[in-house]
């Protein structure tokens, strides 16, 4: 083992050099987006018609006064399914980032701080994994199965995983390398125990980064599976179903096209800045230089 | 070492620069590094630089050939032999000016041959970079000038050459261009001791058969004070001291280079206590208005605080920057310290036996059957190079690594046995402890410094955790206050203290230190080492203490093992072992070491 | 002071370098090739098992909705249906040990013809939007990186961030709109008869697909740029006078390489998901059209072969960005590990 | 396959073409390329499906469009009545033999005669119960066809078949010889198929694009009007819309509902529109709880606003739907004033009354409501659309629908094939061949029930021994007999009573083409008709 001396801490102003780093504007409207939005998600009730209420004789109706982005080809009112559809256009990629996030760490943690076998084999099952594209899979089952909403969540899920294993299990074995938890295990913690308490918080960084990845790439996946009619019920006030469905009738109503399209890009959009923002401010702390 | 006779007629000095100062982006707007530096060299001359990390040296050589990172901005002249070198210095780079670095790990472009790095600069007569076959041969014949005979060396990557190797390198690189300067910026700190001098060496050759001035930036004093003709003392970004190389170890006139000299730990003798300078460097943007290190200071006055000191000159190149510089204030240096007599080896039952252990890495045998032993309230020092295995001894002592062969006894217990349960390994737990070397990672960032120590004492029945650690904060020299602290927060120094009362929270017999302090300033390494020996003489605990320097080893080792390549060469009375070596490589070791008063 | 030869030539420097080079990639690309082999096995037994599972049938396709029961009896007879799952997939295993991919229940032609007719037009497609994504992604990530904190890598990173959240059927929908409708300038519809007019109806498509990875290339690129350009041998380079331009092109690009050429791996993989998307909306009858085909008619042998050839194609992508890794790095080359 | 390297540098050269010829484009004219409006060489017209193989055996219906004006038939449908083509006359000795004499001096496009056997051998392509041919259902009486004579072909039934002339004019007739020669390869895209008609077989991509060719040679009277011709598919609507509005198609055959209005609008393009002989209606299975009872199937009937689903699901481009025959085509049968005094007594038993349907529900074996999952297929949107119109009213009454959407085959095996849905389910039921009878006999006919074995297209598996005895005698009578027409509608007013279906209406079949393409000749048949003669006739 190569134990040559550590040199001095290099440069030390480069730690001064950590500007009090003033929240720029866009990651305050980022974040008023995603807060109005999470609002709108539990209190659709705030819509000002109901979304799915049917009439033939309104359809559609150009943007005015009462249906203000107009209505679709069945007479609802547009801008209130928008607004009911942040529950699947919110709620979907919030459970995909929350079940990845969580499955994907436990792996990694394990599988890095154990090393050996545990190791080998979960580099194994990844490779697998890795050689299928999320997508493919999503419209063979949900297609083939006749799935609903939660088969499509199930697939991207776990297909999902490998990317972020990856990303967390190399951020793991870098830290299980080092002096403090050496430290931990020479003092006689227990494996677990330096797993949850010592290995995790030093890696909470890269946690957020892959929480809101997943989310982003659950907006636009989700959005695109049921865009070609897989997953979301038909009629369900859903972004990438009312744009799929309104696309053939651009030329009465284009609102019906663009108004959820905007909705996904801005939900997305605002999701990506929050979290790129949250990263390097967490990521000063995982550091030890 | 040869001291440089003043040239004869005043040529314009090589390298001339004054009023340079530094700034980079702090909390709010731009924060000076380093302040109205000022340094002549003249050609074929050498001269260092000297301070403690933080002092600003290094930013400062950077600032000289306007390589500052990004962010940072300089001002101030910089001259080269007479002409000014302007804003757009980059005509002059290569040319007239050149450095080493001092990480030979990262130094080179790790996808170039050795033979591609040395010659690109170099042009034809005509402008054209030289051709393959002429590059190799002109690589050959510079590698060898640097001390690389074998051929074989141009054709290899960086990746396969150790250490020294790269520096050369690297200086072979630097100086194809026959510059007038070389700023040799920290350049042996990443290396072992007997390659360390062999580069110093190098670089005063060349210096000798090339005329070039050469500028070394170093915080090791004895380096400097080998050397170089002169000395510039550096700290907390401004230029304390200026005085002949030959004086800076025994004649400095300002108390911080006086202390910092003091704080160096002699290899010949081992000194009760090694004096410490008490608190740290203040950062930039931080630093008191008067005398920047009238805080620290024992003959501080009203005087030194009350507006900023200028330098003054004593006369034969010697200036200082105090307010007392009139007084003859009695500044102890290394030779008038008490010194202790090495009382007889205690002999308490031993602790820790290692009987023919052996430990391999794949094809690689790291420990080659080493007998070793630790009796109670004993302090047995381990020295070696990087690659000697005197850290996988270590980590076999505490567990950390399995042992290929041979038996390792904690308190009776033979770890290398399978049947070591688990009440077996909590009592090696609770018997043996360990403190590790980089400080900056020997803590965890993401929990305070109580949060660590309160963490480990949960494994021992301590009713009021809270409390005991307070207690142990105190015992290590830290106020209860370090507490709520993040590492980050901390000092070296500090970190390392903190890292010592988590190893005592588990109240070890023995506590294991790898080479705890080399990573530190010798300031702050005097403290660890006084406290150290401070917790041998209250705790009764016994230490073993793993480093490559021998010095330090003096200073804190009963007895020492000297081990070469896995083995152990030789071994006794840290005092014999030291001053009257008798396996040659000790003695080489030995000489390595630059000579000092 | 003895300043004799360097003592610390390691051996691997002297002579034939450490065991022979070729030693350490032999084994890599086996142990790479026996892993995808691995990998399209379980795959291809995955989907096998999911489409028996899966309700109607081929011969509900062939027979169509008129057909007595006896007649779709007869159908699932010829071509064996009805037996267990492991049989049909011993059956089918055994077809594929000889290359013979079976025929499309469907279309009665070889699997093989139709999925080169699909290729022919997912190809041009796939490799253009990922040359768009790389091109653009490697030039925007330099230019970011080189002028970092000014006003162009502010501004390149926002637009980056919102081409990379939008989903590939938005900028679909608003790139025919724009350019196919209202100006008119380029077909949006179909994939040309060849030649110039391939080329033409490539563009939407390409761009739309490519937009999406453009914003993760640039990413990336800038990302290891940044890394190369704060390292110490550029600092060295630089401090011994070598011009910014050729210490671009010699020290940063080939050191950030490495970085860029693994994502340029996972942009590709990345872009096979999307094709579905895109072929629907500009009506490419490429594979992603052949394969929503296929599941609609459970048209088992086209599904499993074009479900095997994405994932034949993503095992190759991975293989040779590590060869090429190989060719970039030394160290990786002399078995020690990625630079 | 291009190695990587060179197709990156390809690529890069690529990339640069592109740029450098958007900028030339744009130049030039914008807009269509084909919109010239001189003498129509070529006609392009979208459909709504193609054939996966060019081979009678797997096309039928609208994709037949693109097979039967290159595979002629025996005889050709023209509106209503059947004229012989390749067959000069059809002789019907008795109700279970026909005899056909085979014209001569008919050749196929590379020359060799079509002869007796050719015909026999097309018409044996499907027949048997083992024959793979989608069209089978239609020649399920035929027991043999043998030739019997130079140019004679004699066919055989188990029982009459009065629909035995419209199935014949649904099949191409091929060349035996070809089919020997080529065997599985027949149809495919390199080997493609060989007929007598005006037009030949140019190139083919499955189920997406069939180019054809003039034929000069050709041995009729009305030989090709257009030099090339082209049928399309394309899936996607908004691609749909581009393609028409930038001239790359001239029209569509069979515009879908949800599209007629904005492709209506589109400049310089002409709608006609002629009813359809199919019928969207509700089917009520009669053998799954609680759909059993009949109080609780009226009650569905009574809650299902028809008015309301014609206006929005179908945007007003269709009919409503007394019974599950279109009116022309049973006026056809039995005669104008027999069919209208029927169908307003059929049209008043189904009316929208919320009140009487709570009041059936009251008395229905489940009063508290029923809840029920309705499968719809994405390839016809409007079936999600009726089915969400039809909710919200049915809700009112506890009936609870909900809307879930498969693919093709997952929804066929459910609603035809093996009946299994939550007993409720919606469909678009569309008859194979011109004759009254077709409909009535696969919707309600007990023969046809999952039940009995049959192929399942009665969906509700509605058995009922008065009606398939009415429906019997209908097939004992001759094709044209009146009578034959009112024992249908006495059959069909017995089953409205039971309540098997609701049926809603009956879609027109929309027909889009630019000015110089005469759409209003063209009916829901003519995909059986000589069609590109009636479009460029204008």
């Amino acid at each position: 083992m190569a134990d040559r001396p550590v040199t001095l801490s290099r440069h030390t102003w480069r730690t001064l050099r950590a500007r009090r780093r003033q929240t720029p504007l866009l990651v305050v409207a980022a974040s008023c987006v995603l807060v109005a939005a999470a609002v709108l998600m539990i209190f659709p009730g705030v819509a000002p018609h109901d979304p799915d209420l049917i009439d033939g004789a309104v359809a559609f109706q150009s943007p005015g006064s009462q249906y203000w982005l107009g209505t679709d080809n069945l007479g609802r009112d547009v801008f209130s399914r928008i607004v009911a559809g942040t529950r699947t256009g919110l709620l979907g990629p919030l459970i995909l980032a929350i079940g990845t996030t969580l499955l994907a760490t436990l792996v990694a943690v394990v599988a890095g701080y154990l090393g050996g076998h545990v190791d080998a084999l979960t580099g194994r099952v990844i490779d697998v994994l890795y050689a299928v594209p999320p997508m493919v899979v999503a419209i063979v089952v949900v297609g083939i199965t006749g799935g609903g909403w939660w088969i499509a969540l199930a697939v991207l899920l776990v297909f999902g995983l490998p990317i972020n294993i990856r990303l967390l299990r190399s951020a793991v074995i870098v830290r299980a390398r080092l002096p403090y938890i050496e430290a931990a295990r020479t003092s006689g913690f227990s494996g677990t125990r330096i797993m949850v308490f010592h290995l995790l918080p030093t890696i909470a960084a890269f946690l957020v980064a892959v929480f809101f990845l997943t989310f982003t790439y659950g907006i636009v996946d989700l959005s695109a599976l049921s865009f070609l009619g897989l997953g979301v019920p038909p009629g369900a006030s859903d972004w990438g179903r009312m744009i799929a469905e309104n696309r053939a009738y651009l030329f009465q109503n284009a609102w019906a096209t663009i108004g959820p399209t905007i909705a996904v890009v801005l939900v997305a959009v605002s999701a990506n800045v929050v979290g790129d923002w949250i990263y390097s401010r967490y990521e000063s702390r995982g550091r030890t230089r | 070492m040869s001291t440089d006779a003043v040239p004869s007629q005043p040529a314009p000095p090589a390298l001339a620069v004054s009023g340079l100062t530094v700034r980079c982006p702090g909390a709010d707007g731009m924060v000076p590094i380093a302040e109205e530096i000022f340094l002549t060299i003249a050609p074929g001359e050498a001269v260092a630089v000297v301070g403690e990390s933080g002092s600003g040296k290094s930013v400062t050589a950077r600032a000289i050939l306007n390589l500052l990172p990004h962010g940072l901005e300089s001002e101030g002249t910089v001259e080269f032999a007479g002409e000014s070198a302007g804003r757009r210095p980059r005509g002059r780079r290569g040319a007239r000016i050149a450095m080493v670095m001092q990480d030979p790990f990262t130094t080179l472009n790790p996808l170039h041959r050795i033979r591609d790095i040395v010659c690109e600069t170099l042009r034809t007569p005509d402008g054209k970079r030289l051709g393959r076959r002429e590059r190799r041969r002109e690589a050959v014949r510079r590698l060898a000038e640097v001390g690389i005979a074998d051929p074989a060396v141009a054709d290899a990557y960086p990746f396969e050459l150790s250490g020294g190797m790269r520096q050369r390198v690297g200086i072979a690189a630097a100086i194809a261009e026959e510059p007038l300067v070389l700023i040799a910026d920290e350049p042996t700190t990443a290396l072992d001791q007997t390659t360390q001098s062999e580069i110093l060496a190098l670089l005063d050759r060349l210096r000798e058969t090339r005329r070039m001035a050469l500028l070394l930036i170093t915080h090791d004093l004895r380096v400097a004070a080998g050397v170089c003709g002169r000395v510039y003392v550096m700290y907390a970004g401004q230029v304390i001291e200026e005085l002949p190389a030959d004086r800076l170890l025994t004649a400095a006139r300002h108390p911080y280079t006086a202390r910092l000299a003091a704080a160096d730990p002699p290899l010949d003798r081992r000194l009760q206590a090694l004096p410490p300078i008490p608190g740290s460097v203040p950062a930039p943007g931080g630093r008191p208005h008067g005398c920047r290190f009238a805080p620290r200071c024992g003959w501080a006055t009203s005087a030194c605080t009350s507006d900023p000191v200028t330098l003054s000159d004593l006369g034969t190149g010697h200036q200082v920057r105090c307010a007392r510089v009139g007084e003859s204030l009695d500044l102890t240096h290394t030779r008038d310290l008490a010194e202790v007599t090495p009382g007889p080896a205690p002999t308490g039952e031993p602790i820790i036996v290692l009987r023919e252990v052996t430990k391999r890495y794949g094809h690689k045998l790291a420990v080659d059957g080493v007998d070793f032993e630790v009796h109670a309230g004993e302090s047995v020092g381990i020295v070696g190079e990087s690659g000697s295995g005197k850290t996988s001894v270590a980590r076999m002592m505490v567990g950390l690594e399995p042992v290929t062969s041979g038996s390792l006894e904690v308190r009776g217990i033979d770890v290398t046995s399978s049947k070591v349960g688990r009440d077996g390994w909590a009592t090696v737990r609770s018997t043996v402890q360990m403190a590790f070397q980089d400080p900056s990672s020997t803590l965890n960032p993401a929990r305070t410094v109580g949060g660590t120590i309160t963490e480990t004492l949960r494994l021992t029945d301590v009713p009021d955790r809270k409390a005991r650690a307070a207690e142990l904060l105190q015992m290590v020299g830290l106020d209860a206050g370090y507490a709520n602290l993040r590492p980050k927060q901390l000092s070296g120094g500090e970190r390392q203290r903190v890292a010592i009362a988590r190893a005592l929270a588990r109240d070890p017999r023995v506590l294991l230190c790898d080479e705890v302090v080399s990573a530190l300033d010798v300031s702050v390494q005097a403290h660890v080492l006084n406290l150290l020996n401070d917790l041998r003489r209250t705790l009764g605990i016994s230490l073993v203490f793993i480093t490559h320097d021998l010095a330090v080893v003096r200073q804190i080792a009963d007895r020492v093992y000297v081990m070469k390549s896995g083995k152990v060469v030789e071994h006794g009375l840290a005092g014999d072992v030291l001053s009257r070596p008798r396996h040659p490589y000790t003695q080489s070791l030995i000489a390595s070491i630059p000579a000092h008063a | 002071m003895a300043s004799g030869p360097g003592k610390g030539v390691s051996r691997t420097a002297r002579g034939s370098a450490g065991p022979n080079p070729a030693g350490p990639a032999l084994r890599f690309l086996v142990g790479r090739l026996l892993g995808g082999a691995a990998v399209l096995l379980v795959v291809s037994f995955a989907l096998f098992a999911l489409i028996y599972a899966a309700p109607g049938g081929a011969e509900q396709a062939l027979a169509g909705p008129y057909a007595s029961a006896e007649q779709r009896q007869a159908i699932r007879e010829t071509y064996h249906l009805d037996d267990p799952l492991l049989t049909q997939y011993g059956h089918y295993l055994r077809s594929l040990a000889t290359l013979d991919f079976g025929a499309s229940f469907l279309m009665r032609e070889p699997v093989t013809v139709s999925l080169a007719r699909a290729a022919m037009v997912t190809l041009p497609l796939l490799l253009s939007a990922w040359g768009l994504a790389m091109i653009g992604g490697i030039a925007l990530g330099l230019l970011a990186a080189t002028r970092r904190g000014g006003a162009v890598d502010r501004w390149v990173s926002s637009t980056v961030v919102v081409a990379a959240s939008t989903p590939m059927f938005a900028t679909a929908i608003l790139l025919t709109w724009l350019f196919g409708v209202k100006l008119g300038w380029l077909p949006t519809v179909g994939s040309g008869q060849g030649g110039i007019d391939t080329l033409r109806h490539l563009v939407l498509p390409a761009v739309a697909m490519g937009t999406v990875l453009l914003a993760s290339a640039t990413r990336v690129t800038r990302s290891a740029v940044m890394d190369v350009l704060d390292s110490d041998h550029v600092t060295f380079a630089r401090s011994r006078g070598i011009s910014s331009r050729r210490i671009l092109g010699n020290d940063v690009l080939r050191n950030a390489a490495v970085p860029i050429v693994t994502q340029a791996g996972g942009l590709l993989i990345a872009l096979t998901g999307g094709l579905v998307v895109v072929e629907s909306v500009f009506a490419f009858d490429g594979i992603g059209s052949l394969l929503t085909q296929a599941i609609g008619a459970r048209d088992v042998p086209v599904i499993q072969a074009v479900t095997l050839a994405l994932a034949a194609a993503i095992v190759l992508i991975n293989l040779a960005v590590d060869l090429a890794i190989f060719g970039l790095d030394p160290r990786v080359r002399r078995g020690r590990g990625r630079g | 396959m291009r190695t990587r390297d060179g197709s990156i540098r390809r690529g890069r050269v690529g990339i640069g073409m592109i740029t450098a010829l958007v900028l030339l484009t744009t130049a030039c004219a914008g807009g269509g390329t084909g919109a010239s409006s001189g003498p129509l060489t070529s006609v392009n017209m979208l459909t709504t499906v193609l054939p996966p193989v060019l081979d009678p055996r797997q096309s039928s219906s609208l994709a037949s469009g693109s097979l039967l004006i290159a595979l002629e038939p025996l005889v050709r449908y023209d509106n209503g009545g059947f004229k012989p083509l390749l067959a000069s006359a059809i002789d019907a000795p008795d109700p279970t033999t026909y005899v056909l004499t085979i014209r001569d001096g008919i050749k196929f496009w590379d020359g060799s005669p079509f002869t007796a056997e050719d015909a026999a051998f097309s018409i044996g392509l499907h027949t048997g119960a083992d024959s793979e041919s989608i069209n089978a259902a239609l020649f399920a009486q035929v027991k043999s066809v043998e030739v019997t004579g130079d140019d004679k072909v004699t066919v055989s039934l188990s029982a009459p078949a009065p629909q035995f002339t419209a199935g014949l004019a649904q099949i191409g007739m091929v060349s035996k010889a070809f089919y020997d020669k080529n065997g599985k390869g027949v149809g495919t895209q390199d080997v493609l198929n060989l007929g007598t008609g005006p037009y030949e077989f140019a190139t083919f991509t499955p189920t997406r694009e069939v180019t054809l060719k003039a034929n000069p040679g050709y041995w009729g009277q009305d030989g090709p009007a257009v030099q090339t011709l082209k049928l399309g598919v394309i899936g996607d609507d908004a691609a749909r819309m581009n393609a028409l509005q930038s001239g790359e198609y001239d029209g569509m055959l069979g515009v879908p509902l949800p599209q007629v209005a904005s492709i209506g609008r589109l400049p310089g393009m002409r709608m006609a529109d002629s009813a359809d002989l199919s019928v969207y209606k509700f089917n009520l299975n009669v053998e799954t709880k609680p759909w059993d009872d009949i109080r609780l199937r009226r009650a569905f009937q009574l809650a299902v606003n028809r008015e309301a689903i014609l206006q929005g699901a179908l945007g007003g481009n269709a009919e409503l739907a007394p019974t599950i025959v279109p009116a022309p085509v049973m006026a056809g049968l039995s005669g104008e004033e027999a069919m209208r005094a029927a169908y307003t007594k059929l049209g008043a038993d189904i009316v929208f009354d919320l009140d009487a349907a709570r009041r059936e529900m009251a008395q229905s074996s489940s009063p508290d409501g029923v809840s029920a999952e309705v499968l719809v297929t994405g390839s016809d949107p409007t079936l999600a659309l009726i089915v969400q119109t039809a909710a919200q009213d049915l809700a009112k009454i506890g009936i609870k629908l909900t809307v879930r959407e498969v693919d093709d085959q997952t929804y066929y095996s459910a609603v035809y094939f093996g009946h299994k849905t939550e007993g409720v389910s919606i469909d678009m039921f569309s008859g194979s061949a011109p004759d009254a009878s077709n409909l009535p006999l696969y919707v309600i006919s007990g023969a046809n029930a999952v039940t009995t074995g049959g192929s399942g297209t009665n969906i509700s598996d509605y058995v009922n021994p008065e009606v398939d005895a009415l429906l019997d005698d209908s097939q004992k009578l001759a094709v044209d007999d009146p009578r034959r027409g009112a024992k249908l509608i006495e059959a069909l007013t017995l089953a409205q009573a039971d309540v098997p279906y609701v049926p809603i209406a009956f879609p027109k079949v929309f027909i889009a083409g630019r000015e110089g393409l005469d759409t209003t000749s063209l009916d829901t048949f003519w995909w059986m008709t000589q069609w590109p003669q009636a479009l460029v006739k204008a």
